[in-house]
């Protein structure tokens, strides 16, 4: 029996709790990509830059916010900044819509046009980041850091397995939950809400019906920009800020909006869990849970591992082409222009 | 004689930049009242109709309604000015519910739009069975009623139909020109363009015939089915 | 369009003249390094260490007669052989560069000095190249590097754990040739001592998330964690993971994972972990340490001393040979480097120009404690370290 | 071409001499050979995308398969490699292979969905288990093989110039294999999807250590030309560059770089011939046709998917050729190196900023491009200064933007796409 717990909560430490977290992320990510593809047609390209932005403001902020002082307890005071981080990126991408992506709109360019204006877009905000805050590495994380750590809880359960709980992963987790909650909510409840889903089904009969096309795209890249920053803060709370690995985070993004299918809010979110998952399970060596499990003369001597770390990422890639090859707009059927 | 609900005049116009479609076509519907479109195919059916709701460019001619000039309008601004217009294909939101597809073709108003929900759902009382379905899941016949409800959401004065019976069965076809009598009864004016010529000119008061964007042949439906040269020409016999 | 060719072509114009200009006047040396790109975090750190000995040189006003000397630093991008060749082709035929402090990552290091150092005569110092590859390339006698090669190094790492009594490990490295270079040069000196290693695991700097990685290592157990990376990409992540899951607490650190800002984001985790990095003594490193914190640059950045000494040992060899041509003064390096002769130290280069002057013999110790072994690297005396309340102490020297 | 083609040309041309004539003749033809290089990778874009509006995000994958293949060509076999493991790693391979084939054979067959998809699923989890039971120990045997410098198989130890063929050649089967899974995808499916296999063939050049020694890098690749300090030995050389009045060094630097210019001009001209031909040909009317109205063209009875395929294949086996120069050129196979925004993002800016559609504008956008990827860093560090001349010494924003100042480079690549897809959306030479 205790082997059983054993085995069951050395899974849980390293292999559920940090893909769940890492599948949030990616999850809260992908929706942003997944909206942008559903409402204005086109992959944006530019949306791990959007994160990096949002996370930048969100960072400037809250460096603003301990020079005077303000923290916020056990919680990051990161937290505190997210909505003012959220705001600013809401501008720079209104802004950077008016300035640019209005213009094809208007046009009535085709899809991969704007997928092509977004790279150069992804340019720019690269190269804006950097300018701002720097290259390097930033940690902003501050608060409480763990909400039970492996000691205590080998301590307290007297296991030979620790089961940590990073308070980060824990607020990743819980803020994840909400944003999709409130996502779901508006636009399921609500008149805009239901408004943008009507738009992204049929664009001409939304037109008919009276639905304001700009007001449309406006309220999308406010809650794209809400998407990215909190995806963006989270992930750099729970790791750390730097603009490289942001650009980065943009492939398995991709991988977990096409799986889930683009354009499917759902389909974004099961994508971005199945992508976290894949990485970390393919990749797990089993041995710890199955020396657990396993009677003694059964006991691996190997790793049992299915490949590699090396090729952790491709892993997530040749589930993506699996999933394509078999369902090719992904799990949740998603669109295609 | 007061001037019709709706008159589209003289029209001349086409796609964008294009050559001309329309050659000085004029479409008119009285309160109440059915209007049918017919012809032979490309003579400019349904451009014609695009025409009075403003989808594409006039060089002449005006569409009045309620004797207002509404010639300069947006598609969108005749919305608010009490048309409707049910096209031929994609005229539902797939993925939403059935009444989420009612509530969007009344985003405009603002107010309670129950009673109106209500009588849609009198109107096709199927739809409210299938209320809390996705409309794309629909059958061809029911995702007709969902677009001509989704229509009537803004309680226009006129509804335009763009072949409301393609694609679907004779039995639901008759069904649905039933409903389209009663929605006329209830003082709607109905413009409408069909290929069941026959069909369509024996519930209308008003036909049209148009050939290469013009008016060839008008009347009411009984005159023209009446006619031989149209029937032979356009209904087949 | 023809317009924003035509204003390129007169700003570059323009650009090239401002720079043709200065052909004459001070020594120039180049920096290159991967201001962007995948090590473009560290690099600034780099640079400041090289400017900051080319900037103590000078204002000692000692070198050749009062000649200043000039950094120009250009970008190799780090991936980008091609971008790197024509920035160092730049620095060598329109800037005249005398030599090249750099370049970082060891593929653009090797294209540079196969494409524009060998074929110019060129003198290249690398402050971080540790491939054991480069050890073997052709290069006439025109490449140096302070960095140690990864082979010696994974030697003295296992004697460090073995002498600890451990002989169980997981391994972990960056997917790049350093990691690769020191986990096989490591792991083939633990066996041959007698040690297991459990699991070797890559892991990719400037990814997302390390979770499977670290998953795997704690499957596989050991009683420490050997980490071949570097402080501020994956090798840190996968620390930062370890730690917060409990999966190892002790980590064994080679010189690219050691520096205090590693230790001071991660605080009281890292202790009882320890490790090795090249030096004889940790004077050097002190009053380096200070030097560049007042500078504004941070110092336990990973191969800012290497940078440092890098820059000095350049100047020094130009001095001693009189001469800014890499003919003359290639050869003086190891002279420079090695004993005999007074011991050098971080701040002291206006003491060893004057040594030079009068033709004393020196042994340049620098930030790192450089000694260098054919065919013209780091020879690797490495100390030993152990991380005790939140701070790097020396605890041995190999 | 037109006359705004010769007038862009003759620009591009001229800002070549006006860097060498500023910055040195060394460094221009730098910039000309990798230009050549980009070009031809840019043509091998433009037959994809201007050719059949194939928007392929994976160019990556195919210029590092053109690398992989001068390292399997022209280095010398590694005899200990191939003795330790050589022929049992062929073996397992081919089993890989044979499970592979296998299991599309199966998943063709018109048998009960269920008990279909079981068996393939069980053949290839299988499989897998074999595949890796007959591979690891021959790759381990390889491995172990002088690690730090071999560790791998080795090439064919043939002329170096042969491996840009072959290099075309890899990336054309690796393009086939790809297209005929890939190319039934949609829009932007296929665009990620083609971007992910860029990531898997970099994965395994990084790992497969007995293939191309993986991360470790394999440097000093035999050129084709010979070396500078041989020249500079060379009286004969040092004597005919007295002539010139030049000094053995820069003579040497200079005709190296002239002598890859030939040859990689050569390679171009062909490619570009090629292209055009093919452009006006009714293959290249069709493919436009295809890519204006697939749905029109299918009607009419065009195979599009094969189209594509031919297509897909083509570019791809360009890119390939253009991997294999650059690698050439570099004298070195670093896979650690291939990064989607250098190898296929930039690809695509120097397609759309010359002209998508168009031959002769996807080459310029090649050239273009490269000089301002090369220039912008000299010139950005300029401007810096030019801004910040103004500003005390020690300020800290003088400080911050002279530092920033390489982070131009990515910036200005942005700002230039985005102003020609404004203001010249079909790019400086729109295709006709």
């Amino acid at each position: 029996m205790t082997d059983f717990l054993n085995a069951i909560v050395a899974l849980s430490n390293f292999v559920l709790i940090p893909g769940a977290a890492y599948g949030a992320q990616l999850a809260l990510g992908a929706l942003g990509v997944t909206l942008i593809y559903g409402i204005l047609r086109f992959s944006n390209f530019a949306h791990g830059d959007t994160m990096a932005f949002g996370t930048m403001a969100t960072i400037l902020v809250t460096w603003g916010l301990q020079s005077i002082g303000i923290s916020f307890g056990f919680l990051p005071t990161a937290l505190i900044a997210l909505p003012i981080g959220i705001a600013i990126t809401g501008l720079l991408l209104l802004g950077t819509d008016r300035a640019i992506y209005r213009f094809y709109r208007k046009q009535k360019a085709a899809p991969v046009v704007l997928v092509i204006v977004s790279i150069g877009v992804m340019f720019v905000m690269n190269g804006l980041v950097r300018f701002i805050i720097g290259v390097g590495d930033v940690n902003f994380a501050d608060g409480a850091r763990f909400v039970i750590n492996a000691r205590e809880f080998k301590e307290m359960t007297g296991l030979d397995e620790g089961l940590a709980l990073r308070s980060t992963t824990l607020i990743t987790l819980v803020t994840a939950a909400i944003a999709v909650a409130l996502l779901f909510w508006f636009l399921n409840k609500t008149r805009t809400g239901k408004s943008m889903r009507a738009f992204s089904d049929n664009e001409d009969l939304a037109l008919l019906s009276g639905i304001n096309p700009e007001r449309v795209v406006a309220v999308t890249w406010l809650i794209v920009a809400a998407l990215a920053t909190t995806a963006g803060v989270l992930y750099g709370l729970d790791k750390s800020f730097k603009a490289f690995t942001y650009f980065q985070l943009l492939l398995p993004i991709f991988a977990a909006a096409i799986v889930g299918g683009l354009g499917n809010p759902l389909g974004a979110i099961a994508g971005g869990f199945v992508i976290a998952f894949s990485e970390v399970l393919i990749t797990y060596a089993w041995k710890k849970v199955l020396v657990y499990l396993m009677p003694e003369n059964l006991e691996p001597s190997g790793l049992v591992q299915l490949l590699s770390t090396d090729y952790k990422f491709a892993v997530s890639f040749a589930i993506l082409i699996i999933v394509l090859l078999f369902k090719p707009t992904g799990l949740f059927k998603g669109q295609s222009v | 004689m007061a001037e019709p609900h709706l008159i589209g005049e003289a029209m001349t116009g086409g796609y964008g930049r294009g050559a001309d479609i329309l050659h000085g076509c004029t479409l008119s519907v009285d309160k109440g009242e059915i209007a049918v479109i017919v012809g032979p195919n490309g003579a400019g059916k349904s451009t014609a109709m695009k025409a009075v709701f403003g989808m594409l460019n006039l060089r002449s001619g005006s569409v009045r309604i309620g004797g207002e000039d509404i010639t300069h309008l947006s598609p969108q601004d005749r919305v608010a000015k009490g048309m409707a217009f049910v096209p031929q294909t994609s005229n539902i939101f797939p993925s939403m519910t059935v009444e989420e597809n009612l509530e969007m073709g009344a985003f405009l108003r603002r107010d309670d739009i129950r009673p109106t929900i209500e009588q849609v759902y009198d109107l096709f009382p199927i739809l409210r069975d299938k209320r809390r379905q996705a409309a794309g899941e629909l059958s061809g016949g029911q995702r007709q009623q969902v677009a001509v409800g989704r229509a009537l959401m803004t309680q226009p004065s006129v509804l335009m139909l763009d072949e409301p019976t393609a694609g679907v069965s004779p039995i639901v076809m008759d069904e649905l020109f039933d409903r389209i009598i009663e929605v006329a009864r209830a003082g709607i004016t109905i413009l409408m363009v069909e290929q069941n010529a026959r069909q369509a000119l024996e519930i209308a008061d008003t036909g049209y015939v148009l050939v290469q964007g013009a008016n060839a042949y008008t009347g009411t439906g009984a005159e023209l089915m009446a006619d031989d040269e149209v029937r032979r020409t356009f209904l087949g016999g | 369009m023809k317009k924003l060719l035509l204003a390129s072509a007169a700003t570059a114009l323009v650009a090239g003249t401002a720079m043709a200009e200065s052909h004459s006047g001070p020594v120039k040396i180049g920096i290159i390094l991967g201001f962007t790109g995948p090590l473009e975090s560290i690099t600034p750190d780099m640079a400041g260490g090289a400017e900051l000995a080319i900037n103590e040189v000078n204002e000692t006003g000692a070198f050749m007669g009062g000649t200043t000397i000039e950094a120009v630093r250009a970008d190799s991008t780090c991936i980008d052989s091609a971008a790197a060749t024509a920035a160092a082709e730049r620095l060598v035929t329109n800037d005249g560069v005398a030599g090249i402090m750099g370049a970082d990552c060891s593929g653009v290091t090797g294209a540079i000095l196969q494409n524009v150092a060998r074929a110019n005569g060129v003198v290249m110092i690398s402050p971080s190249a540790t491939s054991p590859a480069l050890s073997e390339a052709e290069d006439d006698g025109m490449f140096f590097r302070t960095a140690p090669s990864d082979a010696r190094q994974g030697e003295i790492m296992s004697q460090v754990i073995m002498d600890r009594g451990i002989s169980e490990v997981a391994l972990t490295y960056t997917n790049n040739d350093y990691g690769k270079g020191l986990a096989d040069s490591f792991q083939k000196a633990f066996e041959a001592d007698g040690g297991s290693v459990t699991i070797t695991a890559a892991h990719e700097d400037g990814k997302a998330d390390y979770s499977a990685e670290v998953a795997s290592l704690a499957s596989a157990g050991g009683e420490v964690l050997v980490v071949a990376g570097y402080t501020d990409q994956g090798g840190k992540g996968i620390i930062q993971a370890s730690l917060d899951s409990g999966a190892f607490d002790t980590f064994v650190l080679p010189d690219g994972m050691i520096g205090q800002q590693i230790v001071d984001d991660l605080g009281s985790g890292l202790d009882g972990s320890f490790g090795q990095l090249p030096g004889s003594d940790s004077e050097g490193t002190a009053i380096f340490q200070e030097m560049a914190t007042g500078a504004g640059i941070n110092p336990t950045g990973i191969y800012t001393g290497e940078s440092y000494d890098a820059a000095a040992l350049m100047i020094l060899a130009m001095a001693k040979a009189g001469s800014t041509s890499a003919s003359d003064y290639a050869g003086e390096i190891m002279d420079i480097a090695n004993a005999p002769g007074e011991q050098i130290l971080p701040g002291e280069l206006g003491r060893a120009l004057e040594l030079i002057e009068a033709g004393e013999e020196i042994d340049y110790v620098g930030a790192t404690a450089v000694e260098f072994i054919e065919p013209g690297e780091s020879a690797g005396t490495f100390k030993e370290i152990e991380i005790k309340d939140g701070a790097i102490e020396t605890v041995g020297f190999r | 071409m037109t006359a705004r083609g010769f007038l862009l040309y003759a620009g591009m041309a001229l800002l070549i001499v006006l860097t060498g004539v500023f910055q040195g003749w060394n460094l221009a033809l730098t910039i000309l050979n990798m230009g050549l290089i980009s070009a031809i990778m840019s043509l091998g874009v433009n037959l994809q995308w201007g050719f059949a509006g194939l928007f392929n995000v994976g160019v990556m994958g195919f210029v590092a398969l053109g690398g992989l293949a001068a390292v399997l060509v022209a280095q010398p076999p590694v005899v200990e490699g191939w003795n330790a493991g050589g022929l049992r790693l062929l073996g397992a391979l081919a089993l890989g292979a044979a499970v592979l084939i296998a299991a599309v054979q199966v998943w063709k067959r018109k048998i009960g969905g269920q008990m279909r998809a079981m068996v393939m699923l069980a053949l290839l989890i299988g499989g897998f288990f074999l595949f890796r039971a007959a591979l690891d120990p021959a790759v381990n045997a390889i491995e172990a093989i002088n690690p730090s410098l071999s560790g791998y198989l080795g090439g064919l130890g043939l002329p170096v110039i042969v491996a840009w063929p072959v290099g075309g050649l890899l990336a054309a089967g690796a393009a086939w294999i790809i297209g005929k899974a890939a190319l039934g995808l949609r829009s932007d499916y296929l665009a990620i999807a083609t971007l992910g296999i860029a990531e898997i063939v970099i994965a395994v050049l990084k790992n497969e250590d007995w293939l191309s020694r993986g991360v470790k890098n394999v440097v000093g690749l035999p050129r084709p030309v010979p070396y500078e300090v041989d020249l500079q030995r060379d009286a004969g050389f040092v004597e005919a560059a007295a002539g010139y009045g030049l000094d053995p060094v820069t003579a040497s630097t200079l005709w190296v770089k002239i002598l890859y210019s030939g040859l990689f001009a050569v390679v171009l001209i062909a490619i570009l011939f090629l292209a055009q031909r093919a452009l006006a040909s009714p293959w290249g009317r069709m493919m436009r046709a295809i890519r204006d109205n697939e749905i029109a063209a299918s009607a009419m009875g065009k195979n599009v998917t094969a189209r594509h395929l031919q297509v897909f294949i083509l570019g791809s086996a360009v890119c390939g050729i253009a991997g294999a120069m650059m690698t050439t050129l570099d004298g070195q196979l670093t896979p650690g190196s291939y990064q989607p925004l250098r190898f296929t993002f930039l690809v695509w800016v120097m397609v759309i900023v010359g002209g998508s559609g168009n031959n002769y504008g996807a080459v310029l956008g090649g050239f273009l491009i490269w000089w301002l990827w090369v220039m912008v860093e000299p010139l950005g560090l300029w401007a810096m200064e030019l801004i910040t001349s103004g500003m005390a010494a020690d300020s800290w924003l003088r400080g911050h933007l002279t530092d920033s100042a390489a982070q131009m480079r990515l910036m200005t690549m942005g700002i230039i796409l985005l102003a020609v897809l404004r203001f010249s959306p079909k790019g400086l030479m729109p295709e006709r």
